[in-house]
């Protein structure tokens, strides 16, 4: 049936190729949907609770309430870019935290001290993932799972069962404090965000880590540094969840091995839907941070408005499988 | 329990804030731990399993501490095993108990309804299962210790604490943790004593769970903060929150309100001495533990183990209490002398 | 059961671009039916539709003239149409056995059990029937070469022939792309054999004589329309060129006639170059010279290439321009000057999540970037200029590269290396999916980077294209520089023979 | 130092192939170490605390305490060999702890009603996870994220975050129990296991799956049912799971909301483990059980030894790497 039509009225020599309009992502690009659900949400939330959602103690307080969660968030983020997983951010922070504490409990350092202790011992784990997975080449859950469980066994070694809190200095306290409406655990936060938002999005460096995360093969292939990547990875990725269990140290004045746990998977979550509502598909800084404060706008808003607790993980669990849904699923194109 | 003058239900807001006061004053005074007056002699020669909810958690794992002390003390052969938090794990720790064949299994915080099964092998493998620091049940051979009254004093001390610094003006935040029983008694209370007390009021109660404790209680309390403005009082279950709420209502700059838990473990007391939580009510934790080895002893000997519960009483701790502590509240002098007495285990 | 399929009306967008439109075809029963065209002309996107992957815009598949809806991937299957894709469809980590058993839905087995002993009948027989005997039914797919896991696709799309005749379409998507001589006849034998049950045939080839002399008619794509469908005696290579590109291509000749003196200086040293299954070889190439290496399935190449770029670990020596190579550091090897396009491009070479751009400058980001800024502006115009160069469509450096066509993902990656301007440049297969028009360009690119010293080494499957390349061809068997050929004695026949006998 | 001879002896023209000699698996094979390891511990062990290791009593503990376990690792190995992650897991378990003693304590419902009342909301997330990964083509672990937190919330939301553990029929908590020296809840696990093993093995399907979990767009492109493959990949994780809550509430006697998650990380390194211990690098029953069990053997030996809490997350996280390290990682070959 089909008749093989002779084509002519083409420009002859090359090869006619449609004309691919590079187009400028408008209003309507799904990249903007979690500006947008940001942005309704606090409108939302703002119309209907005018004198308490809209505030700055609310705004502090979100701030406050994330900056932690946000450093574990983008903790993970980094091996996963590059490819792996880093199960072992949550038990880093714990063990952070009571090297923290500790060093003030029981060697009643000086504030520094105590800080640079608990941020190295996080780069120490993460190196030691590093090395697990880029030279033992051990499947990354497994590596870190086990590192993981083992930082946890430390933590629990050291507290043996007790939560440290003496002789903690005002000094180091204020760390978790605010400085006028912002709080000191944001901006810190808010600087590791940025920088990591620079190096993924800006350097080589970045290039590369997104590069071995498409491929590890070609990555290989094409010459990049892929074992010193991987473990910079781990290492960043320790240092930070490093940093965030002295900043939740900070925060509460006090070192408990039993807080960490609870920050893993919504750091999944957040950097899952980051993927999800920012350059599509592509696991980014931005992305991540919008997708805290989505979350975290939304519990503020529904607890203002004083639903119960177990409206957070239905409604968690909503927001993500919609957003995900829409922007990344079958009704994507 | 301890000692009261009884609340006068409905009574004039005056004589509910002397009342308050009274009580106060009475509970923040040495109370002093000691051993039963008459009890049976040593039993020799047992083997005990001790099973803390969560070694990790102080609250959990200083009774045990108390216990394993006392068990050496009377001459008993302990092991411990972890619970680790949730009844999964503590049913699977009772069960591994079995294997080694005790004479008893105590449990501490934790609920033997919750985990009927493990239970049910082991006293059907005739070992003796106590359950500390868990309600009245049939299925165990003893868990009323503390007692259900003095849980209840913790809560309701906490309430007579409020009212007496706000002079019968409370506005209380009320935050429950629904998944240990023995909570509700010291939650009911704290309520209940607050109702009495016409000036008070309770802005809201909110509940949360243990397990994601220190994500949700901050930002709990921050919504709740900015809500009622006017709260001046909140009460968490238990000391082991307090920081949790502390940090949510220093992120919204809410200082110098009435914090209030209950247990006394060592971190609230220094947390009180700092003047950051406001007061608790102290069960002397490592009392606990020698009373429960009491307990048993009375059961080995086959006698009624309630006696053992009746010594064990509450103290209430504010900073004044705290500045002269070091440490928890361990039962103050020599409860553990008493009990050596007591068992006839001089030395 | 002989059955004509075809489509009808066929459109299928993607975003703003059309890469079929409005394309009716019919594919008779007991005919070969060749499609050509260009890079990205369509043809990969026409078999996706026949095979239900893509859902067409518009349009339908027909079978004996009747509309087939919804098409679907498992409806496919059951119609008894079956695909060789241009990306082979492999189980890497599954068995041999298995890979084959799965795309006959293991009818040998019960739904509760699979039978091992009949199925792995049923896997030799399939293999046999394409002329692949020595392959180990328990190894996993992925520890065979490219070729021989093309020739498992192949016998497991075809193993349905001898069964109870539920071939209904056999496709194949330029099945002979990286196969060598040896292995492109079994592949005809065994297309001819499907036509002579009355099946119908879609055979996708750049190689237009190949194309003409297997195919009954020939249907021609240009960016996505159909030219024209017409019978293969009345057309000449030529003349189909032609139609593929709309104009007259240019000739396919030799493209360094005046070569052979290659004298400039060693640049490539091998000294009992050993790993994998390479057996102690030397090997030196000059600067200027192109090195065309040939040899049959598995002999060796493209593990000397492997070896060479360090993706393989080795023992021996390796000089470049004087430089001795650590082993099995390909980090090493490219700081050195060497660059390898691999065979595997999906596998070894392509970021397919990645944009077009950041594949062409991943190799080497020096002149667009500082170790803490890349500069976004200057990296599109350095893509835009190689993508100019080796004619990468469609010309969008932020288009992700897993979307290009696979000859335009060849190109691209040729173009990668050619940007860091290596002083040895070793091509797997370069040509592998790239049209003529194409290969041509790529021709003319290598001889010209040979023209500025570079040293080349070129592995083909494709005589004739080492021929119209190469200075000299080393010919390889069984891991071992077996002959070396240059000048006028370097011809396909006298290469085949040195490839396969002793 | 080899000089390239002129090899002959080969039929010509065929090309040559190095042959491929299917090796029986030897005593020394990796595959084996996981048994070994399992011997190892309970011999040495055994000889230890003859009194009371090698007892029935202490065997009936281990099985008894790991059923569940095991059931939930292979709830999770299903999608994952299918090349998928059920994050779920662990929530369905909690929801259907809740929804089984829910029956009997507000509804008084018989035993079987209530047990199938548990497995089939387990079946309903699975077929709503599978749903969302098929048909949605949401990314698998931020679609079970999602709905993990929905059925913990819906379990939460329910219970008000407190213990249900009325009405519970003695005839419902015999399935805790057990006949002779074997627990129920063991040959429940192990069943499930057979036939999993069964599946998995020995069928096209179970093929499928792994060919799958190998490729995906391959497993498209030869026209497997990808979608129905992937979906009831999901609805089987989500059954066990819900078959697990089942035993588990039997087990304890009451539904807790708390139980559950505590049982993801340690199943998902069970099957991790299992794929370093047995047929290297694929994720199979076999190796899972034996992981499962090798963890227990150590921590029933460890407890017993009255060793302190933390030596049981130290060990586990040096076991799990070692052995992971030894089988599948840089010395692997
Ligand atoms: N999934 C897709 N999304 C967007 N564009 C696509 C997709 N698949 C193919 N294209 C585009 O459609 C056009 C046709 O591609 P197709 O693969 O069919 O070409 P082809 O004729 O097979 O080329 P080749 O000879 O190089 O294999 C190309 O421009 C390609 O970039
Ligand atoms: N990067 C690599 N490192 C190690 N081994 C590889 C690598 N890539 C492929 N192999 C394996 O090496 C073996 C040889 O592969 P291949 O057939 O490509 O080499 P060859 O003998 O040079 O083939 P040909 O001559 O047909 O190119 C195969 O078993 C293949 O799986
Ligand atoms: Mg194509
Ligand atoms: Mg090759």
């Amino acid at each position: 049936m089909a008749t093989p039509a002779t084509e002519t009225g083409r420009a002859p020599s090359a090869p006619a190729q449609p004309p691919h309009v590079a187009k400028r992502p408008g209003f309507l690009d799904p990249r903007w949907f979690g500006f947008y659900a940001l942005a309704a949400l606090v409108l939302l939330f703002s119309a209907l609770l005018p004198g308490t959602y809209p505030t700055s103690t609310n705004l502090t307080a979100v701030l406050n309430n994330e900056s932690v969660g946000l450093m574990v968030a983008v903790a993970l983020l980094i091996p996963i870019v590059a490819g792996q997983f880093d199960l072992s951010v949550a038990s880093v922070l714990t063990l952070s935290m009571i090297v923290t504490v500790g060093c003030f409990q029981f060697f009643e350092t000086p504030t520094w001290i105590a800080c640079v202790a608990g941020v190295a011992v996080g780069a120490l784990v993460g190196l030691i993932n590093g090395f697990c997975v880029a030279w033992l080449r051990i499947n990354s859950l497994v590596a870190t799972l086990a590192t993981g469980s083992m930082a946890l066994g430390v933590a629990l070694w050291w507290t043996n069962g007790s939560i440290f809190a003496e002789n903690v200095p005002a000094g180091f306290r204020a760390i978790g404090d605010r400085i006028g409406f912002v709080p000191l655990p944001f901006i810190i936060a808010a600087v590791v965000c940025l920088v990591l938002w620079w190096i993924l999005e800006r350097t080589p460096t970045g290039r590369y880590l997104y590069a071995m995360g498409d491929s590890a093969d070609a990555a290989k292939l094409v010459g990049l540094p892929t074992s010193g990547l991987t473990i910079g990875a781990f290492v960043a990725s320790g240092t930070i969840a490093g940093a965030a269990g002295v900043v939740e140290a900070a925060i509460l004045g006090s070192g408990n091995p039993q807080v960490g746990a609870g920050f893993l998977l919504p750091g999944f979550a957040a950097v899952f839907l980051g993927a999800a509502i920012y350059t599509i598909g592509r696991y980014n800084v931005i992305g991540t941070v919008i997708a805290v404060f989505v979350l975290a706008a939304l519990v503020a808003g529904l607890q203002q408005f004083g639903l119960p607790f177990y409206i957070e993980s239905l409604l968690k669990g909503a927001v993500l499988l919609v957003a995900v849904a829409i922007t990344s699923g079958r009704f994507s194109r | 329990g301890g000692s009261e003058p009884e609340a006068r239900g409905g009574g004039d807001g005056a004589t509910v804030v002397v009342d308050a006061k009274a009580r106060v004053e009475a509970a923040k005074v040495d109370v002093k731990a000691k051993a039963p007056a008459d009890g049976p002699e040593a039993q020799a020669g047992k083997s005990v399993v001790l099973i803390p909810c969560s070694i990790a958690s102080e609250g959990c794992a200083a009774p045990a501490k108390g216990a394993e002390e006392a068990a050496k003390a009377i001459g008993w052969k302990t092991t411990m095993i972890d619970g680790k938090d949730t009844a999964a794990t503590q049913n699977a720790a009772v069960r591994q108990a079995l294997a080694l064949k005790p004479d008893a299994i105590i449990t501490f915080a934790i609920n033997p309804g919750e985990i009927q099964g493990a239970v049910a092998e082991a006293r059907r493998s005739g070992i003796k299962v106590v359950a500390s620091s868990a309600p009245p049940s049939e299925l165990v051979d003893f868990s009323d210790l503390p007692t259900e009254a003095t849980w209840a004093l913790g809560g309701s001390l906490l309430a007579d604490f409020a009212i007496a610094e706000h002079d019968g003006d409370v506005q209380a935040l009320v935050l429950h943790d629904t998944g240990f029983d023995v909570l509700a008694a010291r939650h009911r209370a704290f309520v209940d004593r607050l109702k009495q007390c016409s000036g008070c009021e309770i802005a809201e109660q909110q509940t949360f769970t243990f397990a994601d404790l220190a994500t949700s209680v901050p930002r709990m309390v921050q919504q709740m903060a900015q809500r009622h403005p006017q709260f001046n009082t909140v009460y968490i279950d238990y000391d082991y929150a307090v920081p949790a709420v502390l940090q949510g209502l220093r992120s919204v700059g809410v200082r110098d309100k009435t914090v209030l838990g209950s247990e006394g473990t060592s971190n609230a007391i220094a947390s009180i001495r700092k003047g950051e939580q406001t007061a608790t009510t102290a069960l002397a934790l490592p009392w606990i533990g020698w009373a429960n080895i009491d307990a048993l002893n009375r059961i080995f000997a086959g006698e009624d183990p309630r006696p053992a519960a009746d010594v064990v009483s509450v103290k209430l701790i504010d900073r004044s209490v705290a500045e002269k502590m070091d440490g928890m509240w361990d039962g103050g002098a020599d409860f553990r002398a008493e009990y050596r007495k007591l068992w006839g285990v001089e030395g | 059961m002989s059955r004509t399929v075809g489509v009808r009306g066929v459109t299928k967008r993607f975003g703003t671009q059309k890469a079929l439109d409005d394309v009716s075809i019919e594919f008779r029963a007991g005919e070969i039916h060749g499609l050509a065209g260009m890079n990205g002309s369509g043809k990969s996107t026409l078999v996706k539709v026949l095979a239900g992957i893509y859902t067409a815009d518009d349009g339908d598949v027909t079978v004996d003239g009747e509309a087939i809806r919804p098409m679907s991937a498992r409806h496919a299957q059951e119609l008894g149409f079956r695909f060789i894709h241009q990306e082979p469809a492999v189980f890497a980590t599954q068995t041999v056995l298995d890979n084959l058993a799965l795309g006959a839905g293991y009818r040998h087995s019960r739904p509760g059990a699979v039978r091992v002993r009949a199925e792995q009948r049923a896997a030799t027989a399939a293999l046999a029937a394409v002329g692949v005997h020595d392959i180990d039914l328990r190894a996993p797919l992925g520890d065979l070469s490219p070729a021989q896991r093309t020739m498992v696709t192949i016998a497991r799309a075809v193993q349905d022939l001898d069964g109870d005749g539920r071939l209904g379409l056999l496709v194949m998507d330029e099945p002979t792309a990286s196969l060598p001589e040896h292995e492109v006849e079994l592949v005809t034998d065994v297309v001819r054999r499907v036509v002579e049950r009355g099946i119908a045939v879609v055979y996708i080839t750049h190689d237009l004589g190949a194309l003409l002399d297997l195919s009954d008619r020939v249907s021609v794509l240009r960016d996505g329309t159909l030219v024209t469908t017409t019978p293969t005696d009345q057309l000449g290579s030529r003349q189909l060129a032609d139609l593929m590109a709309g104009d007259a291509s240019e000739e396919l000749a030799r493209v360094r006639p005046d070569a052979g003196d290659a004298d400039g200086p060693v640049v490539l040293r091998c000294e009992r170059l050993e790993g994998g299954r390479l057996a102690p070889t030397d090997l030196s190439v000059r600067g200027g010279e192109i090195v065309g290496i040939a040899g049959l399935l598995g002999s060796g190449r493209s593990t000397l290439l492997r070896l060479i770029a360090g993706a393989q670990d080795r023992s021996g020596e390796i000089d470049v321009d004087g430089e001795a190579l650590p082993a099995g550091n390909p980090r090493a090897a490219i700081r050195a000057g060497v660059a390898l396009v691999p065979e595997d491009r999906r596998g070894h070479a392509a970021f397919a999540g990645m944009t077009t751009a950041e594949n062409l400058t991943i190799a080497s980001l020096d002149g667009v970037a500082k170790p803490w800024w890349i500069r976004h502006r200057r990296e599109a115009r350095a893509a835009r200029e190689a993508m100019d160069e080796y004619d990468v469509r469609p010309r969008i450096p932020e288009r992700r590269f897993g979307l290009l066509s696979g000859g335009n993902q060849q190109k691209a990656i040729i173009a990668r290396w050619a940007r860091t301007q290596p002083k040895l440049l070793l091509l797997d297969e370069p040509t592998q999916g790239v049209d003529v028009h194409a290969r041509v360009q790529i021709h003319q690119a290598i001889a010209a980077m040979a023209e500025r010293g570079m040293a080349v080494v070129v592995v083909s499957s494709d005589f004739g294209e080492l021929m119209t390349l190469a200075d000299r061809v080393a010919v390889m068997r069984r891991g071992r520089i077996h002959a070396e050929l240059s000048g006028d004695r370097v011809s396909e026949a006298e290469l085949l023979h040195l490839a396969s006998n002793d």
